[in-house]
């Protein structure tokens, strides 16, 4: 392959040069109808799953079908939905902000064939390119991280949970039968760039070991003030060390640092200062399972997802028991909660205690907070409880 | 034909959710048929790479990316991840594999002329894989060598126009709900403010010049489909002062079955026949609606504008008219003390152009976060550390109510000396006149 | 006046010593009526303030007369309430646990009488010496502490606090109108001996002045490194000072500590550990007035006093400020909530902006809790408040 | 006659509630008359300097208490408070003041004779003036001289068979609600238990052993009238696990208006007729109950045994029989990080005699205070700076969801390295085989 010049001259980095010009302005990029009628909408109704339709003050309608996007996606898919686009929609599409694609048209006799053009599509292995859904009181796409595909500090991959979490949930996509909206997202590692610690259902990559330390080469990669720093429990200490060299097998000695174990709890941070201190590792990663917060101010207030199973582990290629667990949590809402309610709210009026026996998930230790001062406010400081087993003192004491 | 074999990733192209292996595999086969003849500017086999170490990692169970080195363009600290293989042998193609992120136009609304440009620079100058899009809002070109960096770069400001997104300590990508351009319930125009913010802030966005990261997000009404209030340092939410306008006879069609309830968001499961009081009235959270006879009324100095009355009958009920939005900051992921969502500075501003209000309460913010945040402390954190009140007097905002959920609890207030009369300084010779030891 | 000796050696202290034989048995104070239906009461009436009516399954009935109890009292002031017991209970008394005192009576004949010599007992001024009431949804006594009668760390006194606030809602006290108890209490100091952290009303004495260093005589009257240990935000540190003696103007150096002002959260902690660290000042000690907690699971679970006032100043003898504040929470409460409503609960329900609306409150920055970690979840992190003057921006821009 | 003028206490002499004023000038006036010829053993006139002393605060706006000594009775490191007035000069009968905590009996039931015997000895040696009770739940007697304390104590365990309360770090005076005494309530026998403890815990009472003071208090029931989860480090309060025994003729004498409402707690304001619903069904925290036609139904597994319908229908409903008590630790004033109320510990747990069980309990937290508690660090403290985890295993008891009100949000979890397959060493030079550097 030949390297081919955009114009660019390296020699000359300012010749030309054109910066600070900032996005494209959105109203280029906006269907006719959504321009014309752009700030006068009066309602709007989800016809049917994954298909929207939102009445103008003009008399003027636009109706929307949305489709589930695998974010991950390549050129060829963006071409073939750019294809899709101009045969349907006058050659406009967008994104949600839960990365989900909607195709516009401005009437109704445009929706059939859309929708079947859309449905049509699919995989060679048979899944849907774009299946129509994510409406509504239902589950609609993951959210989710670049996990095993390109980050440096995943515990568990991101585009492989939320493949086998959306195939398992896959009816609850296409139809609202939900009490709410249930949204799920997705972090691979607890920097949480998917901001998961609000969603209904949180899938959160964790790691379990204290990072390994690469003493002979940390004080060339790192900056070991820089390391000791991240630390938010001050589980690191500098400490000078003699070791016997890769390489040549001379003895010599280090600078490099140490870590108290018992004190890390392993949020990696230490390691995105340094990379001589990875943690990943294959038993020791894993999965946190979170649930019960929400963004919305509706009702209640916009509230954290609580841990709820503290551990699953890296089961690939399609975590079973990720996949089961979260099922379980959706059933069980689906069954007992009420209409409007969101998990966080059904869970909070049963009772966790309710919430863990009808979800069938194991309280654990792992699940009392002690972090911080601000644990205190999560034990219980009444007695208004529900009784599930066990519960008596003869009963929880350990033999 | 596969570079490698991939059983266990193979295992994900079955059940009905879009499988983005067998994406990968068409693009990988799009690639090594090349049909349009391509000069590919890196590997065309990157995409085999990748299909090739995520497989190593679904055996391993571990990740083989290791940390970037600081790559990017020239006079911009932003924009650019670095990324390498930690098996660059096994997988030269993606040996070195840079992300870039691409500024999104506000709203997410796209013209495939547009797209299929950024495609064919991406395919031709990258690998091909993207995502649409990142959690920030940026579009996100996954994978290239350094030395297509600039050329890309040039290539985008010069043919499309279009500029780069944020990383490092930089302002981030801001983003918005999709607001007026489709949404009867926005408040105000979430993705003009964002537009000119973004434009407005260039500087800050390509040139660290902050302590860490530091973001915007708009959502149009209290629903928050950008989730602005989880995760931006400034969470702008729009809102209104007025009433709450109501259509009653819309009421009576809600109350009659004409009009199904929510917009129709429940209709997959039989929820009986609709009950205003049930899924109204008796769920507003501030219990101050109530039916007078055939009138829906609404007590609005006691209403909250949670939206959830509006949500289920949107034909009857509609936001006021004097709109503008709440100001809220500090939204942050778990790193370092936990996780924060924002916090309520100012419950009320005008959000219209020229913006200078909001402005001049982001300038604020950022002179003090500047000043006194610490490397790698989120507004949020400062906030915590240095107390509320010195965001408020940083602001040149007074206390209000608005601004806590509950007052303290704990008595423990510090005074400042000029609030106590006679100030700090005392004699204890006199006191002990007063006073034997 | 001579000493005379109940009989103890100070030679041989431990000759016919007896230790370690705890309190008297309760059952031995029980009045018959009690002890012959001890655990077999069945339900139970309030027939009018201040006069219950205890049900047995026997039968029997037990009516109990409440009366105020002034807890600081003279051995003249309970051996008249002896007198009356003597009169009309057979010899019985109780006190409750809010420090008021109970005379009960087997039947109902017997109240009357009871009541009367109860009402028509009064001191020289005029003020009842035995108010019935303090029963149900009403103002009960209020539980304090020592304040300026005893103490050493009082920042304002109890019983002339209590007394001016019992005196203003003495109708409350009688009457039973309120929409549910309302429980006030007074601790003089925030080592809040009544624990009142978790009372409807809560009245505390707090110091704003940062303590005084008593250089010369420190070290001599403290263990310096536990003054340093006690206070809590590491305020104090250990210095040396040179300094000129009192008695005698000799210069000499000292060991003493210094204060970083501007660190100090008055608790006086320190006070507590060493003497020469007095904080008393007549123009910096007042009152914190608190809000809106409750012990009780009833309803909504126990919950925290919450600070409404920030300081209200030492008004001797009457504290006028201070009872109108009280009044003016306890008459919005009783206006506007609803039957069976806690305070706190009715601060929740309407949202406190509108407690300090309806209460005529100021809301001042103090108030804001900045005190560690769980501070942030106090403030509000949603959209949904009411609107109160100011609200706006421009309208809270400082000029 | 007054030895000292006090025209500001004179003001507290007015108004309905009882005033401590008259009632203290009254005690100096019946010291001076001495109708009894009594040889008192302190100053007779120290009433009136009591007066002067606060007198004088309510002029200077300040305290004239000094930290006290350590004062006290031989072989006991508690039960009495050192006091030292710091104008001796001015107010020579309060210059020595110290309090004795006299341990009152359980229920705070009393004998005048008994009550007479604790005046004469206190009026005798000395000042008169006394708490009923202390905030802990003592009989106080404020204000003695140091050469009395000891007569004081011999005179009350010889004569009076009565023992000092607590001080100091000890355990303190424990005390209960008044319990099945007189409420039909009481799931369990607060006296007995309040009686039995003191009595085991004797020593633990009288002689410091502890990082510092430790309560114990005990409610008969979730109402809590001895504020225990506010204010013991150990609180326990009753409850049943069972169900609410109810009866439905006494349910409908109430819908008929025949019994009052709570009891009648509420008659001094016309709240109009009592409507089941919206007092009782409505306000159900758990939403549990339910009109059957006539039947009042309750899903008592839903029950959190609130009591808010028990207390407004006492005649109608009852706690279960199957009763016992939760108990919950680590309440405590704000000093040093903010007030504590207690957290639960054990849901259930039978409270009969000998009661076993809740000494181990007890015992087991003691054990693991004494040996980690720093100096004058409370139980609750203890437990937030080592985690609830560690109460639990020092305790010996098992996670169990209703510990908490909710899990935790963060997901910072310390897992054990036994629980982390493989252990937490690893060799990084092995890692580096599949991972380059
Ligand atoms: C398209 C999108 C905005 C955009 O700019 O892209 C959007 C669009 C709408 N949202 Fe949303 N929301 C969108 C993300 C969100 C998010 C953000 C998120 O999930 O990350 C939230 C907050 C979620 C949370 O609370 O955790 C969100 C919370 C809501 C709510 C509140 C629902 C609740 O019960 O709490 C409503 C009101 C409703 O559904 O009745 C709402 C309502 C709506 C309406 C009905 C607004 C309207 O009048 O058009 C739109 C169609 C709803 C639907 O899909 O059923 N939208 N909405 C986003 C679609 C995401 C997707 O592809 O699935
Ligand atoms: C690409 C993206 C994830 C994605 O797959 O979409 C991403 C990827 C990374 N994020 Fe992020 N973050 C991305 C959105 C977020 C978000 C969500 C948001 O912006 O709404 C968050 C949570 C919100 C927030 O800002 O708190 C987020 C919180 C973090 C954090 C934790 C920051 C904190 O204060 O707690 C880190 C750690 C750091 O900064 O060192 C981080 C760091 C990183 C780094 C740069 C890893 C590192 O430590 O160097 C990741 C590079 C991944 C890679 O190699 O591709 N990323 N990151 C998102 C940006 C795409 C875009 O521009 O649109
Ligand atoms: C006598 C006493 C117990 C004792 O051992 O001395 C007692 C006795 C009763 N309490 Fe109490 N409570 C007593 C202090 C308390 C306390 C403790 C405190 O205030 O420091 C509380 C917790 C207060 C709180 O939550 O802040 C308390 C919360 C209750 C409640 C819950 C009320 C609520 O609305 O939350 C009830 C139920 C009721 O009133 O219906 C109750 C009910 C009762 C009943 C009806 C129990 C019964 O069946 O006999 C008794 C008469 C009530 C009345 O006075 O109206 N008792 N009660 C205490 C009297 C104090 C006083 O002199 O005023
Ligand atoms: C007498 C009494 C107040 C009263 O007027 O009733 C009292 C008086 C004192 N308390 Fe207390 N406390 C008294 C009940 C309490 C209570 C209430 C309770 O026990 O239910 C509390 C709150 C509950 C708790 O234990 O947390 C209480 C929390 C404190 C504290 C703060 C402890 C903490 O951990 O935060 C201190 C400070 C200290 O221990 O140094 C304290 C210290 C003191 C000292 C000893 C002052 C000192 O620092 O040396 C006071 C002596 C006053 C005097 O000279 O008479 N006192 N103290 C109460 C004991 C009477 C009794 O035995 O019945
Ligand atoms: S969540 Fe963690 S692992 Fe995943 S993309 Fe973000 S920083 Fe990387
Ligand atoms: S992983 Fe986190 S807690 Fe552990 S050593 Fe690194 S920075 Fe510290
Ligand atoms: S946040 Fe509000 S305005 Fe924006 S899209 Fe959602 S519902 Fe519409
Ligand atoms: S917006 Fe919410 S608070 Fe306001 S009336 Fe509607 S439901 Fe009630
Ligand atoms: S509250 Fe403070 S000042 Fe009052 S008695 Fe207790 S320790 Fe003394
Ligand atoms: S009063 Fe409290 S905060 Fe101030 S110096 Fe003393 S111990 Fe520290
Ligand atoms: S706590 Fe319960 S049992 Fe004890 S007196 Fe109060 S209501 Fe009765
Ligand atoms: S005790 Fe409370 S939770 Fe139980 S049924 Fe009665 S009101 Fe409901």
């Amino acid at each position: 392959m030949a390297f081919i010049s955009s114009g660019y001259n390296p020699d000359k980095p300012m010749e030309d040069r054109i910066t600070d010009i900032g996005n494209r302005y959105y109203g280029d990029f906006l269907p006719p109808v959504i321009k014309n009628n752009f700030g006068k909408w009066q309602w709007h109704e989800i016809l049917e799953p994954g298909v929207l339709m939102h009445k103008a003050e003009s008399g003027d309608e636009v109706y929307t079908v949305r489709v589930g996007g695998v974010r991950l996606m390549s050129v060829e898919h963006v071409r073939e939905l750019c294809e899709i686009a101009d045969t349907h929609c006058d050659g406009y599409v967008r994104f949600t902000t839960r990365n989900n694609i909607e195709f516009m048209v401005d009437s109704k006799d445009k929706v059939e064939p859309l929708k079947q053009d859309l449905s049509s599509r699919k995989h060679n292995e048979g899944s849907f390119k774009f299946p129509i859904g994510g409406t509504g009181a239902g589950v609609t796409n993951i959210i989710h991280t670049q996990g095993w595909i390109h980050c440096h500090t995943p515990a568990t991959d991101a585009s492989g949970t939320v493949k086998v979490v959306l195939d398992d949930l896959f009816d609850e996509f296409q139809k609202m039968r939900l009490p709410a909206q249930l949204r799920i997202s997705m972090a691979c590692c607890l920097n949480m760039c998917g901001a998961v610690h609000c969603s209904d259902i949180a899938i959160l990559g964790y790691h379990r070991k204290p990072p390994m330390i690469d003493d002979e080469f940390l004080d060339n990669l790192c900056e070991i003030p820089l390391a000791i720093a991240a630390c938010p429990t001050a589980a690191i200490r500098p400490k000078k060390k003699e070791i016997t060299s890769e390489k040549d097998g001379s003895k010599k000695e280090v600078k490099s640092v140490e870590i108290k174990n018992e004190r890390c709890m392993f949020c990696g941070n230490c390691y995105t200062m340094c990379p001589s201190l990875p943690l990943a590792d294959a038993e020791g990663d894993g999965i946190v399972l979170m649930a019960g917060g929400k963004v919305s101010n509706r009702i209640s207030a916009p509230k954290f997802s609580k841990v709820v199973v503290a551990f699953i582990p890296n089961e690939t290629p399609r975590w079973p028991t990720l996949a089961k667990d979260v099922r379980k949590i959706v059933e069980a809402y689906s069954k007992d909660a009420r209409k409007y309610e969101r998990l966080g709210d059904w869970a909070e009026r049963i009772g966790w205690e309710k919430f863990f026996e009808k979800c069938d998930l194991e309280f654990t230790h792992h699940l009392i907070d002690d972090f911080r001062d601000p644990a205190y406010y999560t034990w219980r400081q009444n007695t208004n409880f529900k009784f599930t087993d066990p519960y008596e003192y003869s009963a929880i004491k350990a033999e | 034909m596969a570079k490698f074999e991939t059983p266990l990733l193979d295992q994900l192209e079955t059940g009905p959710w879009p499988s983005f292996v067998s994406d990968l595999k068409r693009q990988a086969e799009h690639r090594a048929a090349n049909q349009d003849k391509i000069e590919y500017q890196i590997p065309v086999d990157c995409v085999e790479d990748i299909l090739g170490v995520v497989e190593l990692s679904f055996k391993d169970k571990e990740v083989h990316w290791k940390h970037g080195g600081i790559v990017g363009v020239f006079g911009y600290g932003g924009g650019v991840i670095g990324r390498y293989c930690d098996q660059p042998e096994m997988f030269p193609g993606v040996a070195h594999f840079h992300t870039m992120r691409v500024n999104q136009p506000n709203g997410k609304y796209y013209t495939s002329d547009y797209l299929r440009q950024l495609c064919d620079l991406w395919d031709f100058r990258g690998s091909g894989v993207m995502n649409m899009h990142g959690s920030t809002g940026d579009i996100i070109f996954i994978g290239t060598r350094t030395e297509q960096l600039e050329e890309i770069f040039y290539e985008m400001t010069h043919k499309y126009d279009q500029d780069l997104g944020g990383s490092g300590s930089n302002l981030r990508t801001p983003s918005c709900c999709l607001g007026e351009s489709r949404c009867e319930w926005s408040c105000y125009n979430t993705q003009e403010i964002c537009y000119q913010l973004t434009h407005e802030y260039q500087d800050e966005l390509h040139r660290p010049a902050f302590p860490y990261k530091f973001k915007f997000k708009f959502d149009g009404c209290p629903n928050g489909c950008v989730a602005a209030i989880a995760r931006a340092d400034m969470s702008f939410v729009g809102t209104w002062r007025d009433d709450i306008r109501i259509d009653q006879e819309a009421v009576q069609a809600y109350i009659g079955g004409e009009f199904p309830p929510n917009a129709g968001a429940h209709s997959g499961r039989d929820w009986g026949p609709f009950d205003i009081h049930k899924e109204v009235i008796d769920l507003c959270p501030t219990q101050c609606m109530w039916m007078d006879g055939k009138q829906l009324k609404i007590d609005d100095k006691e209403c909250t504008r949670c939206m959830h009355c509006i949500n289920v009958m949107p034909r009857a009920l509609r936001p006021g008219k004097d709109t503008g939005c709440s100001i809220l900051v500090g939204a942050k992921a778990p790193i370092l003390d936990g996780a924060q969502m924002s916090s309520m500075l100012v419950p009320f501003i005008k959000a219209e152009e020229p913006y200078d209000d909001i402005k001049e309460v982001i300038e604020n913010i950022w002179d003090w976060w500047m000043e006194e945040g610490k490397n790698r402390e989120r507004l949020g954190e400062l906030i915590k550390r240095q107390g509320f009140q010195r965001l408020l007097h940083m602001t040149g905002l007074k206390a209000i109510a608005q601004h806590v959920q509950e007052p303290r609890h704990n008595p423990y207030i510090f005074w400042y000396e000029d609030e106590v009369p006679g100030g700090f300084d005392r004699d204890v010779t006199e006191f002990r006149k007063h006073h034997k030891r």
